[in-house]
């Protein structure tokens, strides 16, 4: 016996397998973000405002990214609608245009990240805070590494603002960008905003770097359909087309938690 | 799913819905820098990208037109999702009298 | 049909030579359901007698424990026979053989872990669920056969990366099973980043097994098998895998989010103001101890169903099969399994009555947890009431599986006082509760599952497991099993607090004569009982692990594909069952239980027969 | 009858008020739990004797015809809905909201800090009220985040590992911890609650008998779990409890 309904729907639940499987897979994936998301509703509230250093990011690079993933998701629905009309050419340049996309994404993903790892915030002993560069763009200093480089003091670039300027009193808002030269018997802690900065840069390089794995997988599988696996279009275009579909279904879903991730790490 | 004529009709609507998709992001953009006091901020940004993704899912996704059974299966996790969410968010908002937190 | 009543051995070398496989092809690297879920098998039975033997460890440094009482200062006992050997694997953690609270932390969280994950669970779902499934269904193989054995696969690894979290420096994790934040995150070792690891791959493991099963039950069905034809235990593993499927992911979520915590700094769940002796100065606070709860137990709680419904489907098909009549209140069973599975979903937080709950969620978590008690009443109600009017036969099988009902019915019963928060509130993290949970999952899940071993062997491998050394498997688990579990109702009611190195011997009346509420030495003295007990208990594994593999060789040959008489469909296979499972597709026309139908010629009408 | 089952159930001593509708909650669903287990027992052995195969070679199909079950499941469903409502969901408001302890106007009020592997106290003092706290201010030094510059903090008590508390006086405790997550259990008088870091929980207990009761740490919380057993909890007469409160005025207490 074979297994039956590889290709074909079965008849009474109107599907093939891969299908109930890929919807199958989604529905977990939703109760994975859908944690995600909580934990996040509930740090936010959680969290003092002075603590919450939303407004750092990007946006004009968030939103073209957005755009971006938008239109992957545009080609991967075409690609497929393509094999439906018997196109195959049409459908290589569409998975092609897809999997541009996704790498796309990824690398401006990567720059916003190494923006994050060499921009710091600094809380002095004094109650004040600043947020700047330290001379030379070092990644993911901290008060304990520069110490055990021996040295004493850092050289520090502030900001002109400080992302929690209007909610708290004592820090330094004069309109340019001020050199310091901070001791470290004044530094209180020292962070660059990656994830242990606070819970909000905790929360937003989990979602944002479990999102991209998800993109990651997804270019490879379709890079895969786009390639190697597309010459089973030759032998078995049924269960070919349908492998774009799921394939499709996947990236629509990385797609549409994007959409979710961009306006409420981005801009609320 | 479909025959190959109504796919056919389909594609138009593909581009239309990216279109609106991207105009929509571009919408949440902009009505983040208006102030409408924080709240409605939060709220105007989350129904537009609950639009959009409702836009994916329903024609990208096909869901429009899929099967009971596929159905069934999000009926249910939509529910457990919900529950997830509001009853842990509600158990933050329930502790006892004179509870203090931070 | 006819040409599988009369014995067909062998059947599967016949079937396969002509493409044969080699050795890795066919056993280790096979996308066959039924090699899989004997993989799921022995690996998962080998880590059952593991986590035995880690609490077997605990139980005597407990019973020892309890001697400090009564002489002032600790006399610590080197553990017999494997004390020092666990010195030279483990290092100073068991210096002198002893066990110390950090080994038996370990141990702890280790046997809970291993038990629930790498035993119980991948013996349920991933071995009988892979094997018997797909031939009740009347299926060639799972939907996803090369996902079948990813899942096998991540399985294992997760095994082998709990497993190694022993030997490295400070050893496996000692946050318990439950690994509350900032516990977990507070030890110094990285014991916790291993489970944290070992669960992430689990958690894929069943996800992929879960999307399988389901996907396979909806798919796969053969022509005439409706869902009201399903066995059920093929409902039963229905139900699980979605419970799998969603309630896992929350906690690989909130296992990433330790993980940041652990090894990157985060403060996902670590409030402002924490003091550790300045050892965590340098994180940002502002998280929450209280999220980690309440996503473990979205989890935890759908798991213990995870743990129970598939034993149910096994010890159903068993007794129908042995009282050679249908279930009684088989639409019952079903609805009643979908409904605990849906309310599952919503009780979560009877776990954490005392982590600061008000009256309103609180009045919700215990409204929920008592409706879904009801269900669990239905169900054991039917398998009861399925017993009269039958004619039972007393076989290995069925004795198993009649002692799961009051071992099930005591260990559920105890959950009630524990879903009401106010007697919670006396009864929280004492022995009462690791007796309930133990009522349900060792003499209850664990029996059914032996049960199981013992009716599907025949099919697996043609040949009878010896009936005598059966029942003396049966008679000694059985006492064996009430005397290590039964006193512990009466330690826990007496305010004995669970994981406690010594055994709650600080706290006993001979250390502390002054104070009102100590421990009295009668209820120390029980631990001398519950550890002969447990090592009885073992000792009574002996003869079922030395019958089941001689048996295989050298059992007593079947007379027949379907020993049992049964009418399901894996019994109308060949033996065992050749890849591809049916020699010609099956047709099903009747109900899963046609036994004793009225005016037929035999006691028994398979499903598919007209 | 109470009696007999606290005694068939092997209850401990009880000594305070708010433990009594525990105690009894415990004892109804507990006669449930016999009800059911004696009654299906008692069942499931006749059925395994009288329908043995030597005893019944031919099976019934059908089985019970009666619906005899259902009324069971009924009743048991009635009988939880019915503790559910009138006995645990008010209890638990009673004992988890302190703003509705009977007579609070007279209550007492302490905070506890649990930490690896002890306890700590603090009294509100002679004015009756605590100075201000900050989450923010938690060190080593100063478990309670007191902030030094409120006035109200001058005449605060800080204790360790023993308290002592009047008789017959409802007794408020806010719980906290410094480290990870404990929990404040005592087991004669009923109150247990989790000291939880970030959290201050309130819960609340009255003890009708004098003596010394042993404080448990009933959560898993390190290698020292088993250990926090230190905790005393002292119950007197007011006055003695006045002289104690009076002799630890202003004494410092060092927190390692
Ligand atoms: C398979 C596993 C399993 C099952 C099925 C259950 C079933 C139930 N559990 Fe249990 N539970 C656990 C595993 C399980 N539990 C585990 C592992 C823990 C501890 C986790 C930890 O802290 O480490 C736990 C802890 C636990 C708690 C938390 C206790 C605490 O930490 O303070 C609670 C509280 O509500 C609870 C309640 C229940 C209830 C109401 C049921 C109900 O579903 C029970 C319904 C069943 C019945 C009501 C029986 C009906 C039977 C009859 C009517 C017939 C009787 C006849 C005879 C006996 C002959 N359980
Ligand atoms: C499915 C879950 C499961 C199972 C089956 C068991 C089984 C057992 N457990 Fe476990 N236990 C837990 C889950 C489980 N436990 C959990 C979750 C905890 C809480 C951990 C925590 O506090 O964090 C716990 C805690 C726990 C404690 C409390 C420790 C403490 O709080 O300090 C104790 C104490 O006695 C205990 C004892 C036992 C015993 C004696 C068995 C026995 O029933 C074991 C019986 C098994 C055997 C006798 C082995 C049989 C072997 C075979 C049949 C193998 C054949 C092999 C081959 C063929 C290769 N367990
Ligand atoms: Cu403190 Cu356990
Ligand atoms: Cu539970």
């Amino acid at each position: 016996m074979e297994i039956p309904y590889t290709s074909q729907p079965r008849p009474d639940t109107g599907i093939y397998n891969a299908k109930v499987g890929i919807w199958l897979f989604l529905a977990s994936e939703v109760m994975l973000f859908g944690a995600l998301f909580s934990s996040y509703i509930l740090l936010r509230v959680g969290a003092q405002v002075e603590n919450w250093p939303h407004g750092l990011l990007n946006i004009p690079i968030g939103t073209f990214n957005t755009a971006v993933l938008i239109i992957s998701s545009v080609t991967v629905v075409m690609a497929w609608a393509s094999l439906k009309m018997k196109k195959f050419g049409h459908f290589k340049i569409y998975q092609a245009i897809t999997v541009v996309c996704a790498l796309a994404f990824l690398c401006i993903k990567s720059f916003e990240y190494h923006d994050k790892f060499v921009h710091y915030e600094v809380w002095k002993t004094d109650g004040t805070r600043m947020t700047g560069h330290i001379e030379g763009n070092p990644m993911f200093l901290t008060k304990a590494k520069v110490a055990a480089k021996g040295e004493d003091k850092i050289k520090f670039i502030a900001d002109p603002h400080h992302y929690a300027e209007s909610k708290m009193a004592g820090r330094d808002h004069s309109g340019e960008h001020k050199h310091y030269e901070i001791p470290l018997a004044e530094i209180k802690r020292l962070s660059a905003f990656v994830p242990a900065h606070s819970t909000y840069f905790a929360i937003y390089f989990t979602l944002t770097a479990l999102h991209a794995l998800h993109v990651l997988g997804g270019a490879i599988v379709i890079g895969f359909l786009f390639g190697p696996g597309s010459k089973m279009w030759f032998t078995d275009p049924e269960r070919f087309t349908n492998r774009v579909e799921v394939s499709g279904l996947f990236w629509h879903f990385v797609d549409l938690v994007w959409i979710f991730l961009f306006p409420v790490l981005y801009l609320l | 799913m479909s025959d190959h004529s109504d796919v056919a009709k389909h594609v138009r609507g593909y581009l239309i819905i990216g279109g609106t998709l991207i105009i929509g992001t571009v919408l949440t953009v902009l009505a983040s820098y208006i102030d409408l006091g924080h709240h409605w901020n939060i709220i105007l940004a989350l129904v537009i990208a609950t639009a959009k993704a409702s836009l994916v899912a329903l024609f990208f996704m096909h869901l429009i037109s899929e099967k009971q059974m596929i159905y069934t299966v999000l009926a249910f996790t939509a529910f457990f999702f919900i529950g997830l969410m509001f009853i842990t968010i509600a158990a933050y908002n329930d502790f006892p009298a004179l509870t203090t937190t931070r | 049909m006819q040409a599988t009543t009369h014995t067909t051995p062998h059947t599967g070398a016949h079937d396969v030579h002509h493409h044969e496989p080699g050795f890795w092809q066919k056993y280790i690297f096979s996308t066959d359901h039924k090699v899989i879920g004997i993989q799921y098998g022995i690996t998962a039975l080998s880590f059952l007698l593991f986590g035995f033997f880690l609490m077997l460890c605990m139980r005597w440094s407990i019973a020892e424990g309890t001697k400090m009482a009564a002489t002032a200062g600790y006399m610590a006992q080197p553990i017999p026979i494997v004390g020092g050997l666990l010195e030279a694997l483990l290092g100073d953690v068991a210096k002198g053989g002893v066990m110390s609270p950090d080994l038996y932390n370990s141990f702890g969280a280790m046997h809970g872990t291993i038990m629930v994950f790498l035993a119980i669970v991948p013996l349920a779902f991933g071995a009988f669920g892979n094997y018997v499934v797909p031939l009740q269904i009347g299926a060639p193989d799972m939907a996803f056969p090369r996902v079948n054995m990813a899942s096998y696969q991540f399985y294992f690894l997760g095994g082998i990366v709990m497993f190694v979290s022993f030997f490295i420096p400070g050893g496996a994790a000692q946050a318990g099973w439950t690994s509350y934040s900032p516990l977990a995150t507070t030890i110094p070792t990285h014991g916790q980043a291993f489970w944290l690891v070992g669960m992430v791959l689990l958690i894929t493991s069943s996800l992929l097994g879960a999307v399988n099963f389901i996907a396979t039950i909806i798919q796969l069905r053969a022509p005439g098998m409706t869902w009201f034809r399903l066995p059920f235990f093929v409902w039963a593993q229905f139900v699980t895998g979605f419970l799998l499927l969603l309630a896992f992911p929350p906690l690989e979520a909130a296992g990433v989010m330790q993980l940041m915590d652990n090894l990157f700094g985060t403060s996902f769940f670590l409030p402002t103001g924490l003091a550790v002796g300045g050892k965590l100065a340098d994180v940002s606070g502002g998280g929450s101890p209280l999220l980690w709860q309440h996503l473990f137990w979205f989890l935890g709680h759908p798991e213990v169903y995870v743990l129970i419904l598939p034993a149910m489907g096994i010890v159903a098909e068993i007794i129908s099969n042995n009282t050679r009549k249908p279930l009684w209140g088989y639409k019952s069973l079903v609805f009643s399994a979908l409904a605990i599975g849906f309310i599952s979903f919503i009780v979560w937080a009877h776990h954490m009555y005392l982590t600061g709950m008000g009256t309103k969620i609180s009045a919700f978590f215990q409204t929920t947890t008592m409706i879904i008690s009801i269900p669990s009443v239905i169900i054991l109600t039917c398998l009861f009431i399925s017993l009269w009017g039958g004619s039972i036969r007393f076989n290995t099988p069925m004795l198993f599986a009649l002692a799961f009902l009051p071992m099930f019915g005591i260990g559920g019963l105890t959950g009630l006082p524990l879903g009401f928060a106010a007697a919670d509130l006396h009864l929280h993290d004492t022995y009462y509760v690791i007796a309930h949970f133990h009522y349900v999952v060792a003499p209850g899940t664990i029996f059914a599952l032996l049960a199981g071993i013992y009716y599907w062997f025949p099919k697996m491998t043609g040949r009878m497991m010896s009936e005598f050394w059966g029942r003396v498997h049966f008679w000694g688990s059985f006492i064996f099993m009430n005397v290590v579990f039964q006193p512990m109702f009466a330690q826990g009611m007496a305010g004995m607090i669970r994981r406690m190195a010594d055994g709650g011997a600080n706290y006993s009346m001979a250390k502390n004569p002054g104070a009102i509420g100590g421990l009295s030495q009668a209820m120390l003295d029980w631990h001398t009982v519950i550890l002969w007990g447990a090592v009885g208990l073992g000792l009574c594994q002996i003869p079922f692990i030395i019958n089941l593999f001689y048996s295989i060789k050298n059992g007593k040959k079947v007379n027949s594909d379907n020993p049992w008489e049964a009418t399901t469909l894996e019994w109308q296979t060949p033996t065992p069952p050749p890849h591809g499972n049916f020699a010609h597709a099956p047709t099903v026309h009747r109900d899963p239980y046609d036994y004793s139908l009225p005016g037929a010629a035999k006691d028994f009408t398979p499903q598919n027969q007209a | 009858m109470m009696e007999f089952f606290e005694k068939l159930l092997g209850m401990p001593v009880l000594a305070s008020e708010n433990g009594r509708p525990v105690d009894d909650l415990i004892i109804y669903i507990h006669w449930l739990m016999i009800a059911l287990f004696v009654g299906w027992a008692g069942y499931f052995v006749y059925t395994l004797w009288r329908f043995h195969a030597k005893r019944n070679p031919k099976a019934d199909h059908v089985g019970v015809r009666s619906h005899a079950s259902n009324y069971i499941e009924v009743i048991v469903a009635g009988v939880e809905v019915f503790l559910l409502a009138f006995v645990a969901i008010p209890l638990w408001a009673k004992s988890s909201d302190v703003t509705t302890v009977p007579n609070s106007k007279d209550a007492l009020t302490i905070q506890v800090v649990a930490q690896q592997f002890d306890w700590h106290f603090r009294y509100a003092g002679k004015d009756g009220e605590f100075g201000k706290q900050d989450m923010n201010m938690v060190t080593d030094a100063n478990l309670f985040g007191v902030r030094p510059d409120d006035p109200k903090g001058a005449d605060d008590v800080q204790v360790s590992t023993q308290i002592h508390v009047p008789v017959n006086r409802p007794i408020i405790l806010h719980i906290s911890s410094k480290d990870v997550i404990h929990s404040f259990k005592v087991i004669a008088l009923r109150v247990t609650q989790d000291a939880i870091p970030g959290m201050r929980i309130p819960t609340w207990f009255k003890a009708t008998k004098e003596g010394t009761y042993q404080i448990n740490c009933a959560q898993l919380c390190g290698n020292g779990h088993y250990a926090m057993s230190r905790g005393m909890l002292v119950v007197e007469s007011q006055e003695a409890f006045d002289k104690w409160l009076a002799s630890k005025q202003g004494a410092a207490t060092s927190f390692e």
